[in-house]
């Protein structure tokens, strides 16, 4: 090939990078506050968490932008005054993909910070761009302990409880109610999610309850959606709970599939994120199911100012949907971005504040959400820990709703692990300073 | 013994689905050559359309319910009968003369394609079609409950088995896929029409793979994110079965899912490993899958 | 003379169809060998089992003193025994100069170093050599597949020889080749030859045979029906009636 | 053209690369690095290819040498992004060499199923391996550079970026010369009638197997070095979407020349993240509507499966 088709080719993939580099100057710096919100648009995860997550960030964004909208003090206009962008990145593609459109999202795009991640190992990959860049990177979703206990960030911040909560608390509930708990079962989806829930759940029932043991353990595919087999498995080892953190697609095919097969009776299955099929499921929904919802999310959620209007805003908008923990957790980390931002403008006289200011802002920070007051505790006030609250199931025919009865509160300091102790050593030691009230 | 029979009506229930679902591919795979990445997708099309029509047709509860069913089925397969000639004559077909990995990537580029269609049309909220699902009441075994729609899908499996071998080896269009599958090259040189065993076996394949969706609708949620499993499902059963083998495909979704429902009730943290555990026990003993011929290139 | 090739009880059936009924037969160096019959008398299996395309059933193929019966083409071509295609075995879609490159390369261990150019002087020398001797120099550049029959034909004779065969075998060289060009092609390849190459070739036309054979192996059902000088095969009542069909 | 002259190509082209770099942003020079991974990876589905063969599954050998470097990195605290990446391709090639005799007997469609099962196989047993991450993978830590970048602060995606220029272009400098020998015309020669070289006394298997491992090595180096500028490993690198890019990024390119294959490269993963900018709800879509369009109009980008050669490679000194 001669030197000339050479060159022809590369300027060719020159002229087009530098001029995307020009392209990428020029949006860099507006005076309005681009909020990228990465989420699954696409796959498994669009239908339970991705989508309903991004009409909730929209639906604030849009109330930020009129202003007035929100309860004090998220009644006052914009981010820090400044009109807000949000737009979707779909989260689907794998880490590769996820990594390249963060460095667009800050580098090309000019995002002034990110809100994004249910699948824990795009929050793992994501999180050290948004340090090397130093850009603010807000973790909404996504499980894992391992971000903030294996590493220390600056600009990297999660709004939420990861994981371990979500199964201490349900561990928590059994015990104080003193449900039948020797014999334990558990059916969770095959990849580090699913495990990570039983390591914590199970070690968990162990410590509140010597007598305990592991009747079955079963590992579907995440994504398989046929359960026969399993909930034979079960039903043979007939244990007393039915742990579970199986979500979306896959949960409603194991109560579709378990519920005529007797699963649900003469036991309690523990769902540990169960809120989001309340709606789809409706009366399919067995009654008495042990739920909770990664947080006092959904029906969870205590009355307050906030929380109905965030209810009653976010129905009104998507055609009569009730928000379920993915909207709640999103709304929990816009807040905190608003409330941020809004005091780091005030510090820095009204001007659009740098990402230290607001990082500075977000340490440590304790706000108002419709799922209650949230606390950035742990990992040098990087990582938000809440209360939870588990119940049981009960259909109501007369508003047509999946209601959670027999409620059991946990206070953050009862079911998070206190600082700088890792959650599975937590759980491992007998969960030391833990507050419940 | 209550083990045991449990772990064979396990074995037999799932490997009937699989069967339905892996077939098509195989069909496929064995005449046209190509390596249908967009299976999944076809298999996920047919669960929405069945979900579709049943949302329709239960939703004045007074029709009678078995007729909703057949209605799903017949849907889906319509569905399934548009879509597979269009795609094989509109596009497959033009790249037949290509290099056979070219159809690999071009079902790839069309496994993308229709993710992204299939949420463009029924969106990403969920669908359902469960009152099928209660039809033919539960039984117990042994003390265990079973759906007596799980049982049926064991008759349909068999059923649909046994059309599709009868159609193959009873009918002339059926002998002529046999002949192809057997000897392409031989086929098109004695004169067979191989363009039009292509239209048909394709066309099958997508039915196959739409009504695998449709009987699933009732047992799940249809929404985004079905294809995927599907397709790898498939794929490891027409790897074990034998390249393009049907009675391979039969044996190894039989073998798959015996193996798939003894390690979950005797080695449950295998399960999502069992598949391609028995899928590279088949490449290091016979590598060519259990009814697939050695393809060597003549030397 | 010495023997170069001995075969010994060769059997070799398809089916129901004996190919080979316990062939032996012994091939002095030097000796030029036409292998005339009919089709399906066993001429291109003999050739196919001395080259290793095909498995004896029974029987042993010798060659200089050792046995290759069993051996895979590869081995048998190292061994120094090199053959021509009924149909011409060759790159198609590569050009005369590449096709006999690949095979000078082969020969001449070129072709196993992953940088070694096509123009080393040897390769340049025995590849213009080649060119000239089968009168190819004008087809350099054209690829195989727009060759005419003879030219593809002569080409995959000289792609044979260049491992320079002590035994060579030609399956019909002349075969699809236009009857005026027939004698053309073997001058060509017989002066081509260096005059110790052993050389077997199955030929139909029996003015090829009688020209340049220096002995004829008549094949009939498998078997050598009959052996020696051409005229004298030529001549055999046998071999009239069965093969040339010449009058008694 | 001059072996001379290819190498003379290959350093202005590199020096022009590196130069380019620095007045790149960020967000490019990580595209840029990812996209030249691939390349790599996809320049040996190109030697295979060479040889009739096109393998579905080559996301096995990058998700090797991915893991390969990781773990040398995590578990031997080797940080120097050079050897690490060595240390990629050497584990791809091993890997190489214990796959390639099973594969070196098919051709063809079956060739392709196989390469994707086993690599399905490594997804499905990373997935398990919690010690490895399982299916969230690893985090690795920035690599150094001989200590350049504490010296001169030189960004890590820059330096990744440089080097996986240096990889490229040395490695396709290499195979263009390769292409050109008379083991690269063998290649080809396997692709058009192997039973002409068993008869000319060479083994058609054994060339295959080189090629096959030659390819194992590239991806192996792709896959250290998207490791490296990713900062993360997970089992996605073996997924058969991850192949299939390969596989379109090999057919885009043909076998018009090597270049072509970094070119094609950086347009998907270009065409990739503009559509996922313009399109969030269809980038999918829009990339299969992408790769349909070259593979049905642009066939001469697939001249390579196409067979259709004119003229002699040697005489017009033309690329194969």
């Amino acid at each position: 090939m001669p030197i000339t088709r050479t060159k022809r080719l590369l300027s060719a993939a020159i002229s087009t990078l530098s001029l995307l580099g020009l392209a990428q100057t020029a949006c860099a710096q507006g005076q309005t506050f681009k909020l990228g919100i990465v989420t699954f648009t696409s796959g498994p995860g669009a239908e339970s968490f991705g989508v309903p997550a991004w009409n909730s960030a929209k639906m604030l964004a849009d109330a930020f932008n009129q202003g007035g909208q929100l309860p004090p003090p998220y009644d006052k206009i914009g981010l820090g005054g400044l009109k807000v962008e949000a737009s979707v990145i779909d989260e689907n593609g794998g880490t590769t993909k996820q990594v390249q459109e963060l460095r667009n999202a800050y580098d090309r795009d000019g995002y002034d910070a990110v809100i994004g991640y249910i699948s824990s190992s795009n929050c793992l990959a994501g999180a050290p761009v948004a340090e090397e860049l130093k850009k603010i990177l807000i973790l909404f979703d996504c499980g894992t302990p391992r971000i903030f206990e294996d590493n220390k960030y600056r600009y990297v911040f999660r709004a939420t409880a990861h994981a371990t909560m979500d199964n201490v608390a349900m561990a928590r509930y059994i015990a104080k109610r003193k449900l039948k708990s020797d014999d334990v079962g558990g059916i969770n989806p095959d990849y580090a999610y699913g495990r990570d829930n039983w390591k914590d759940f199970q070690q968990s029932m162990v410590k509140l309850n010597d007598k305990a043991k592991i009747k079955s353990e079963l590992w579907p595919k995440f994504g398989a959606g046929q359960y026969g087999t399993e909930i034979s498995a079960l039903l043979q080892a007939n244990p007393q709970i039915v742990h579970t953190s199986l979500w979306g697609g896959d949960l409603q095919a194991f109560i579709l599939q378990g519920a005529p097969r007797n699963l649900f009776k003469d036991r309690h299955v523990a769902i540990i994120a169960a809120d989001h099929v309340f709606q789809p499921l409706g009366s399919r929904m067995p009654n008495d199911v042990l739920v909770g919802a990664r947080g006092e999310n959904g029906p969870f959620a205590a009355k307050s100012a906030l929380n109905d209007w965030f209810v009653a805003a976010y129905e009104k908008q998507f055609a009569g949907q009730v928000p379920s923990q993915a909207p709640y957790r999103m709304a929990q980390s816009v807040l905190a971005l608003k409330l941020a931002v809004d005091k780091a403008a005030a510090a820095n006289g009204g001007k659009k504040p740098t990402a230290d200011q607001i990082a500075d802002a977000l340490t440590g920070l304790e706000w108002e959400a419709p799922s209650g007051r949230i606390k950035m505790a742990l990992g040098d006030g990087h990582q938000a820990i809440q209360a939870n609250a588990i119940g049981l199931t009960k259909w109501n025919p007369a508003t047509k709703r999946v209601e959670v009865v027999e409620v059991e509160r946990f206070a953050a300091e009862c079911v998070n692990p206190p600082v700088n102790v890792k959650s599975e050593e937590w759980i491992a030691q007998g969960f030391p300073e833990a507050k419940c009230n | 013994m209550q083990l045991v029979t449990t772990i064979l009506l396990d074995g037999l229930i799932d490997a009937s689905w699989i069967f339905i679902v892996a077939v098509g591919l195989t069909l496929i795979f064995g005449v046209l050559n190509v390596l249908n990445l967009a299976h999944g997708n076809f298999y996920a099309i047919g669960a929405y359309v069945a979900a579709t029509v049943a949302g329709w047709y239960y939703a004045s509860g007074d029709n009678p319910p078995a007729f909703g069913l057949v209605l799903m089925l017949g849907s889906s397969m319509l569905v399934a009968g548009i879509l597979g000639p269009l795609l094989e004559r509109g596009l497959l077909r033009f790249l037949y003369e290509r290099d056979e990995v070219i159809l690999v990537l071009v079902t790839y580029a069309l496994f993308l394609i229709l993710e992204d269609a299939t949420k463009l049309i029924w969106g990403v909220n969920p669908y359902y079609a469960y009152d099928p699902y209660s039809l033919f009441g539960d039984l117990k075994v042994y003390g265990l409950t079973y759906v007596g729609y799980d049982l049926m899908l064991i008759v349909f499996a068999i059923f649909a088995g046994i059309i599709l071998w009868l159609g193959l080896n009873r009918t002339k269009s059926g002998k002529l896929v046999l002949a192809v599958i057997h000897d392409r090259d031989m086929s098109s040189a004695l004169g067979i029409n191989v363009t039009r065993i292509f239209v048909i076996a394709f066309t099958i394949g997508v039915f196959l793979a739409a009504i695998g969706g449709a009987i699933t609708a009732p047992k799940i949620s249809v929404q985004p994110g079905l294809a995927v499993t599907v397709v790898l499902l498939s794929f490891a059963v027409v790897v074990i079965g034998g390249l393009g083998s049907i009675e391979g495909a039969a044996i190894a979704a039989l073998v798959v899912g015996l193996s798939r429902s003894l390690a979950i009730h005797l080695w449950p943290s295998a399960e999502l490993f069992i598949v391609y555990l028995v899928m590279a026990l088949m490449l290091a003993i016979k590598p060519q899958g259990m009814f697939g011929a050695v393809q060597l290139r003549k030397i | 003379m010495s023997a170069i090739l001995d075969v010994r009880n060769l059997r070799k059936s398809f089916g129901a169809i004996t190919a080979a009924d316990d062939i032996s037969v012994t091939i002095n160096a030097g000796e030029r060998v036409g292998l005339i019959g009919t089709n399906g008398a066993g001429k291109t299996t003999f050739v196919n089992m001395v080259t290793g395309y095909l498995r004896a059933d029974g029987g042993s193929i010798v060659l200089r003193g050792a046995d290759i019966s069993g051996k895979s083409p590869r081995e048998i071509a190292r061994a120094g025994v090199c053959r021509s295609f009924q149909i011409p075995q060759l790159f198609l879609s590569l050009t005369t100069e590449e096709n006999l490159i690949i095979a000078l390369g082969i020969s001449s261990g070129e072709a196993l170093r992953p940088f070694a150019g096509t123009g080393s002087p040897v390769l340049v020398a025995s590849l213009d050599d080649l060119l000239t001797r089968y009168r190819l120099q004008e087809f350099r550049h054209r690829v195989v597949s727009e060759l005419p029959g003879g030219v593809r034909k002569l080409l995959d004779i000289a792609v044979s020889v260049t491992r320079g065969p002590s035994l060579l075998l030609l399956d019909e060289p002349t075969s699809g080749v236009a009857a005026e060009q027939k004698f053309d092609l073997m001058d060509i390849v017989v002066n081509a030859l260096p005059k110790d190459v052993t050389v077997l070739f199955v030929e139909h036309d029996m003015d090829i045979v009688s020209r340049y054979s220096t002995r004829v192996l008549a094949f009939y059902d498998g078997r050598i029906i009959s052996d020696g000088p051409s005229d004298v095969v030529l001549q055999d009542s046998r071999v009239k009636s069965f093969i040339t069909g010449a009058p008694n | 053209m001059t072996n001379t002259k290819i190498i003379l190509a290959a350093t202005a082209t590199l020096a022009a690369l590196l130069a380019l770099g620095p007045f790149l942003p960020g967000w490019a020079t990580f595209l840029g690095a990812v996209a030249l991974a691939k390349g790599i990876t996809a320049l040996g589905l190109v030697v295979m290819l060479r040889s009739g063969l096109l393998s579905f599954g080559q996301g096995l050998f990058y998700c090797v040498g991915g893991y390969g470097a990781g773990l040398l990195m995590l578990w031997g605290d080797v940080t120097n992004a050079v050897v690490l990446v060595i240390a990629g391709g050497l584990s791809g090639l091993v890997a190489g060499l214990l796959i390639g005799p099973l594969l070196a007997g098919y051709r063809k469609i079956f060739f392709a199923t196989l390469t994707l099962a086993l690599s399905m196989l490594v997804h499905g047993a990373l997935t398990k391996a919690d010690i490895l991450g399982g299916s969230d993978g690893l985090n690795l830590r920035p690599p150094t550079f001989f200590g350049l970048e504490q010296t001169t602060g030189l960004s890590p995606v820059f330096a990744i970026y440089a080097l996986a220029c240096v990889i490229a272009v040395a490695s396709a400098c290499l195979l263009r010369i390769h292409f050109r020998s008379v083991r690269g015309l063998l290649s080809l020669g396997v692709k058009d009638n192997e039973i002409r070289v068993e008869y000319l006394g060479t083994s058609v298997r054994r060339a295959i197997f080189e090629n096959y491992v030659v390819a194992a090595f590239l991806a192996g180096m792709g896959g250290a070095l998207n490791a490296l500028v990713l900062g993360h490993i997970d089992p996605e690198l073996a997924f058969w979407t991850t192949s299939g890019e390969f596989v379109f990024v090999a057919i885009l390119a043909g076998q018009v020349s090597v270049v072509a294959i970094f070119v094609a490269s950086i347009l998907l993963e270009l065409v990739r993240s503009f559509s996922s900018q313009h399109f969030p709800n269809a980038w999918q879509m829009t990339l299969g509507i992408f790769m349909l369009t070259v593979i049905l109009f642009m066939p001469n980008g697939i001249g390579a499966l196409l067979q259709r050669r004119r003229g002699s490679k040697i005489a017009q000194g033309e690329a194969p």
